[in-house]
């Protein structure tokens, strides 16, 4: 007996983390997809009705909307989030003066909920309070700002929320990745003749590959998930402009009572990140595997 | 001074019991000033009554967060005592199961419901199709067709309160034309639909909108009636500012009180901002009904009992439905809240102008034909529909949507959530 | 067997570069400077509102500064006006908040630490699939999965308590902490764990006197990690809490959502930044050593 | 012309001082090994000839122009890091040819080095793997290929053999050897390894402390180390260092150890500076190899030493004798056998002995 408890042990101690996992992630995913193929409408109804709520689903003028938005968003999203992190920790790099102070003011925002800093962020961007009134008040009378309230223009200030708060974090993660080079690749590489810029793009850029994909996952499944951005910016308005998948899901399941809709988009969102996910975990368990 | 003293009295006895004694537990989202000074009323009343009061406040969007808590209590069995439930959604909780008649019921027969209520709105609060026990309580009558002005404003540019759409139109023009922004508006889902609603059973008239957002009939919601309601909508939109998507409603209330906008369409609840704001109706503002031949939208707030195997729980909900009906709390609570008693035979003496008007229209409306339920509050139609309305009226007021466009938008989108 | 450079040629070199590096220096400050206004702007507001009276707010701008330290915002949205009914007021659910943060934030990350050091040193046939199954756990859109969540919490008769948002939050935390540990303890040689053992340590031991003694660094990310995200949630607080035991996103939120027609804006951005100081030291303080954190180990990811 | 000139170069970080008043010349085609114990200041005196550090005080000629101030990439050097520093995310190829392509050399120009270098350092089959793929000897022929392809006026190396198994070191130590023979490049070279040092230089720089402290061919510096600091840090084991005094008598001086009935006189010593040497404190130093078991010149000195212990190490032994209870260290032929702790006969080459100042530390 003792014997056999040492033996498993190790697999003992995994299995709070496995059952938890189990139950909780995958069990509600499929219980989600039962209730997808259900008629639920206030509540969860357990009676079997068929793919019909897939069908309304990508029939709705709204669900398509939110798709768009979330495809124009997640490529916006992940190029600045990106493009920034990289500017910013290739500059932070430098041996600058004061870097800690810089860095800790690129990494805040990923401390505070949206709740938190939604309220700022659609004061600064509402056009009688935020940017513009400043910009009007200081003699631009011209100046007009009006993203927020301009259907078309509304989910770009949801990125540029977005962006400000999870750019920092991209930072940190290259900022990290390029400290953990050595240093003597960047000296082969001066003598080589780069200058600085080809130093970081043909050399230590090409080698963050790690870094890019971990950024690309965690940018990816934050898009997908985002939601608190949404509800504190726009409320998916003016009228449906910003709606995305989460807030579609939400609003299905808890304002419109239409759970067995809800779970139909869900089970879309699931499907998005696994198409995401899973060819990175793999590509992952198969480097992991090969050294 | 006589009922503090019963208060302390029954305190001091029920001190020791209190974990006996009726216990309920509410979820509401009732936390602005008036609302919540209101429910504090309905609060007080019921310690004073040695009940235990679990206060469960949800706030935000309007009720979709308080949502979200309450389906996740009632698919995790354990519901809050009551909720802030009502028109025929009350009905769709019954279908689930997950309403108790037969807790409250008795007190309604006991109190005799049916008497102090009017049958149509009675007939709301009751399960089982709206024929069997009741189910629910409600606490007012709001009416939604009111249009908020601001009378040194108005005074100004020499306007009177308009008595048709189009005098409401050369109203805002001549607001515009003064650098005033004419219409206060807040641009979200449910405010853009509160406004239609206004405007279509004022240019389309009562059987339009019952046919169309009681009935939902196709060939109604098509007609070129509702394009005229829509073009109404964009004419309207024009006349609102450039902060205005998102805005919350009281927000915009505010810029009434304040004249930097000359009026607001919105339920009766936005009085309560302006009392908040030491403001007279009738000196400070207009309260009046938006143009429509004596109609009048009504939303009433109820609460739903849910069942509960506590016999405390049980209590308290009686203890609530009774104290929620009683003639103190209706007319405490309105005079708060800016609506009217549901129950009939509260003396509306205490009520300012706008109640008064409010209480007298709703006779005169009933009379003629006029008393239509509000689809955008959830009156008219359940969730499902709503929100398939609302989806359309919102995109068309915050786009270049054609009026045709989008009554067709709205008969499609009815008809694929039928 | 090659030119050699002309000494005025050389010259010019020194020059060039010269001129090239104090250009660069400079451009290098103005777009770290530029970015860290375009980072630090919504908190400045966030401030100087705060601080400003409500005369103020309408009178300035955005950027004005207040014209002296005025906490009164302060004050309310911490303590309450002192009336009595709608006086939402942050005091109370800060507790709360510290009350599921702390015992979440321990269980997480002691069992992830506890996953890791199994999927690394105690390696087994399909270990990687159990690793790739925990992590996908990363990945769930929170919304979709309230419904089944209520209903086994339910079960449990733990609907609506803090303990139920401990277990919610611990859950949802362990596939991020597993994967911060994991590619922590990767990098840590196995020989440690063989040594250890030929010493005559067993499984616990060489968890607790060997590998937790140098897992700071790795501690550290995953504990930021974890109070931050348990800190600001608001979905599950909304959810599955309620009233007086809700966390302080919640509190928060019916604070913001819930004025009279004044918008207090002054009050609002004191209780967003009340609420978010907890994280905000945490970040500050440990900011240094996350970025260390996360070279030593999590990047690798 | 000197190839690279140094003249009084000092370096700082913050308030440690790094190299002070460093001076130092290399004629064309010349092998310098800047040999010493890690933190000497050696690898940053080579990444300041790179131009890889910044200079505080002094100056860094090549050719005689002075390039203080110019970039690592204009001052015509290559340099092999100890890691190799291959581009991890380009092939051998691309790592090769990447300085040329910086320094906008023509393609056919690339194409003519590359061919040459990589057939001569026999990579030719290596060219489209990634570093990752390559076995440490391999890397470290990249890497000096990469450096190769550049046809610098000098070449750098910082450890560049540290990180190779012992056997594959002396591999590839021989070939830098031949590779300098046949090139003839000014290299400079730094190592902590006193046989890299000793077998490839042709000047070695020993440092201590951010001073070098000799400067000389590999026979000077091992026949006549300049310091004790030299003496002791090379030869294996290192040289014997006895305290003793000197005395002068007429013209005769000798030197006694401490606490020792016997002295040893010392006839053919070049002095540098011969005032004043009677009873000066002195370190009497002599090479392990230089006591023999049996007298081999007519000068040797003659005395009997207890053998306190013995290493046998293969070819050879040492045995550690008691001179006036000072540990002295002596390297024999293992085929001779002799019995501890008993006295016996050795013989001291008088010829290759070196006196140091106990106080200053240096030759005298």
């Amino acid at each position: 007996m003792f014997k056999w408890l040492e033996k498993n042990l190790p697999k003992i101690v995994l299995a709070p983390a496995v059952g938890l996992i189990s139950w909780f992630v995958y069990g509600f995913v499929l219980w989600t997809l039962y209730i997808s193929f259900t008629n639920s409408k206030i509540l969860p109804k357990y009676e079997l009705w068929g793919v019909g709520q897939y069908v309304k689903l990508w029939a709705s003028r709204k669900w398509l909307i939110s798709v768009d938005n979330l495809l124009v968003f997640t490529a916006l999203f992940l190029i600045f989030c990106i493009v920034i992190g990289i500017i910013l920790a290739i500059f932070l790099d430098q041996k600058i003066r004061a870097e800690g102070v810089l860095r800790t003011i690129y990494l805040y925002p990923m401390a505070l909920s949206f709740i938190v800093t939604g309220t700022a962020w659609k004061w600064i961007l509402n056009p009688s309070l935020g940017i513009q009134k400043m910009f009007i008040d200081w003699g631009f009378e011209n100046f007009t700002f009006n993203w927020l309230v301009d259907r078309e223009m509304a989910i770009y200030t949801i990125v540029i929320a977005g962006v400000w708060q999870s750019a920092g974090f991209v930072m940190a993660l290259f900022l990290a990745g390029l400290r953990s080079v050595e240093d003597e690749i960047v000296k082969a590489a001066k003598i080589d003749g780069a200058g600085l810029f080809t130093v970081y793009w043909k050399i230590l850029i090409p080698m963050m590959r790690p870094v890019f994909f971990t950024s690309f996952v965690i940018l990816v499944h934050i898009s997908i998930k985002s939601y608190d951005l949404i509800v504190a910016l726009t409320q998916g308005g003016p009228g449906i402009s910003t709606t995305m998948p989460a807030l579609f899901m939400t609003q299905a399941a808890f304002h419109k009572s239409q759970v067995g809709l809800s779970a139909a988009s869900a089970m879309m969102m699931f499907m998005a990140v696994a198409a995401v996910i899973i060819p990175y975990l793999y590509s992952e368990l198969r480097r992991e595997n090969a050294s | 001074m006589k009922k503090i003293i019963i208060a302390l009295i029954t305190l001091a006895f029920t001190s020791t019991s209190s974990i006996a004694g009726p216990k309920i537990e509410v979820l509401h989202w009732w936390t602005s000033g008036g609302e919540a000074a209101a429910l504090k009323v309905l609060k007080d009343d019921f310690a004073a009554n040695g009940g235990e009061w679990l206060d469960m406040p949800v706030t935000g969007g309007g009720g979709d967060a308080a949502n979200v808590a309450l389906k996740a209590r009632i698919v995790a069995g354990d519901p809050p005592s009551a909720s802030q439930i009502k028109g025929p959604t009350i009905q769709e909780y019954d279908q689930e199961g997950v309403v108790a008649p037969y807790n409250i019921d008795s007190v309604a027969q006991s109190e005799g419901w049916d008497n102090l209520l009017d049958p149509m709105i009675a007939a709301i609060h009751k399960c089982e199709n709206n024929s069997g026990p009741y189910c629910a309580a409600p606490v007012n009558i709001h009416r939604i067709d009111w249009m908020w002005a601001n009378k040194a404003v108005f005074d100004a540019n020499g306007i009177s309160v308009p008595t048709t759409w189009d005098e409401l139109n050369a109203a805002a023009d001549k607001l515009q034309a003064a650098g005033i922004i004419p219409f206060a508006h807040g641009g979200q889902a449910w405010q853009d639909a509160t406004v239609f609603e206004a405007v279509a059973m004022g240019i389309g008239g009562n059987n339009y909108y019952k046919n169309c957002y009681v009935d939902l009939k196709e060939n109604c919601l098509r007609s070129e009636t509702t394009v005229k309601v829509f073009d109404q909508m964009r004419k309207l939109q024009g006349y609102t500012d450039e902060g205005s998507p998102g805005r919350d409603w009281n927000v915009a209330t505010g810029m009434v009180i304040e004249g930097k906008a000359g009026f607001q369409i919105m339920g009766d609840w936005a009085k309560g901002e302006f009392t908040a704001a030491g403001k007279t109706p009738g000196v400070d503002y207009y309260c009046a009904a938006t143009p429509s031949n004596n109609g009048y939208l009504y939303n009433v707030d109820s609460f739903i009992f849910y069942k509960s195997s506590d016999p405390d729980k049980q209590a308290g909900q009686k203890l609530l439905a009774k104290l929620m009906m009683g003639k103190n709390f209706q007319k405490v609570f309105n005079l708060y809240k800016g609506s009217i008693p549901a129950r009939l035979d509260v003396s509306m003496d205490e009520f300012d102008k706008c109640a008064k008007t409010s209480n007298a229209d709703i006779k005169t409306a009933g009379a003629k034909g006029g008393l239509v339920p509000s689809f955008a509050h959830g009156m008219a139609q359940g969730n499902t529909m709503k929100a398939a309305l609302q989806d359309i009226i919102t995109e068309h007021f915050n786009s270049d949507m054609s009026s045709v466009d989008a009554a067709n938008a709205l008969a499609d989108s009815v008809l694929a959530n039928m | 067997m090659q030119a050699k450079t002309s000494s005025s040629n050389y010259k010019q070199l020194e020059q060039k570069s010269r001129y090239t590096n104090i250009f660069l220096r400079w451009f290098l400050y103005f777009v770290l400077i530029l970015f860290a206004s375009y980072f630090i702007f919504p908190l400045y507001v966030m401030v100087v509102t705060s601080l400003k009276t409500m005369e103020e707010i309408r009178q300035g701008t955005l950027l004005t500064w207040p014209s002296g330290l005025n906490f009164d915002a302060w004050a309310v949205a911490w303590g309450g006006r002192g009336y009595g009914a709608g006086d939402t007021f942050l005091k109370p659910y800060f507790w709360n908040s510290l009350k599921m943060v702390i015992p979440a934030v321990f269980f997480s990350t002691f069992i992830g630490a506890m996953t890791g050091y199994v999927l690394t040193k105690w390696r087994f046939k399909g270990d990687s699939w159990v690793f790739l199954f925990l992590l996908f756990g990363c990945f769930i859109p929170f919304q979709a999965i309230l419904l089944p969540m209520a209903r086994t919490l339910g079960a449990l008769g733990i609907s609506n308590s803090i303990i139920g948002l401990v277990l919610v939050h611990t859950v949802y935390g362990i596939p991020f902490t597993t994967l911060f540990f994991r590619n922590y303890y990767v990098s840590i040689p196995t020989e440690l764990v063989k040594a250890a053992r030929i010493d005559g340590a067993g499984f616990f031991k060489i968890f607790f006197k060997i590998l937790l003694p140098i897992s700071a660094p790795i501690i550290v990310v995953t504990v930021i990690w974890q109070f931050t995200q348990i800190w600001n949630d608001f979905l599950f607080g909304s959810t599955f809490s309620f009233g007086e035991a809700a966390p302080i996103q919640v509190a928060l939120n019916n604070m913001v959502l819930s004025s009279t027609s004044v918008k207090e804006y002054n009050v609002d951005m004191a209780s967003a930044i009340i609420a978010g100081i907890p994280t905000l030291i945490v970040y500050v303080l440990a900011g240094k050593y996350f970025i260390r954190g996360l070279t030593s180990g999590a990047v690798k990811g | 012309m000197k190839t690279l000139k140094i003249e009084e170069l000092s370096k700082n970080f913050g308030t440690t001082e790094v190299l002070k008043k460093i001076n130092l010349e290399i004629d064309e085609g010349n092998f310098l090994v800047l040999l010493g114990p890690s933190g000497c200041g050696k690898s940053t005196l080579l990444n300041i000839i790179a131009g890889l550090e910044t200079i505080n005080e002094g100056n860094v000629f090549i050719d005689d122009y002075n390039v203080s101030k110019v970039e690592p990439k204009d001052r015509n050097i290559a340099m092999v890091f100890q890691s190799y520093a291959l581009y991890p995310s380009m092939n051998v190829k691309e790592n090769m040819v990447f300085g040329l392509k910086q320094a906008k050399t023509s393609k056919e120009k690339i194409e003519e080095q590359l061919t040459k270098v990589s057939s001569f350092l026999q990579v030719d089959e290596l060219l489209n793997r990634k570093p990752s793929q390559l076995s440490g000897g391999q890397r470290q022929r990249v890497a000096i290929g990469r450096a190769l392809v550049r046809e610098p006026r000098i070449f750098l190396f910082d450890e560049p053999l540290s990180n190779l198994d012992a056997k594959l070191r002396v591999e590839m130590r021989r070939e830098i050897k031949k590779l300098h023979q046949k090139l003839k490049t000014t290299v400079v070279y730094v190592t902590h390894d006193q046989t890299e040092a000793m077998s490839l230089g042709t000047k070695i720089a020993i440092m201590n402390h951010g001073v070098i402290q000799q400067n000389e061919s590999p026979e000077i510096i091992y026949n006549k180390p300049s310091n004790t600091f030299v003496a002791d840090f090379i030869g294996s084991p290192s040289m014997n260092l006895i305290k003793g005094k000197l005395n002068e008598n007429s013209d005769k001086i000798s030197f006694t150890a401490e606490g020792a009935n016997f002295d040893i006189p010392i006839n053919s010593y070049d002095f540098n500076n011969t005032s004043e040497l009677n009873n000066k404190e002195v370190y009497f130093g002599i090479r392990p190899e230089h006591i023999y078991f049996k007298k081999s010149n007519e000068g040797d000195f003659e005395v009997n030493l207890r053998a306190d212990l013995s290493e046998y190490i293969g070819h050879e032994q040492i045995m550690t004798f008691d001179l006036a209870n000072q540990e002295l260290l002596a390297k024999f032929p293992s085929t001779i056998k002799i019995e501890l702790n008993k006295e016996t006969k050795l013989y001291f080459d008088l010829t290759q002995v070196s006196l140091f100042d106990s106080i200053t530390q240096e030759r005298l």
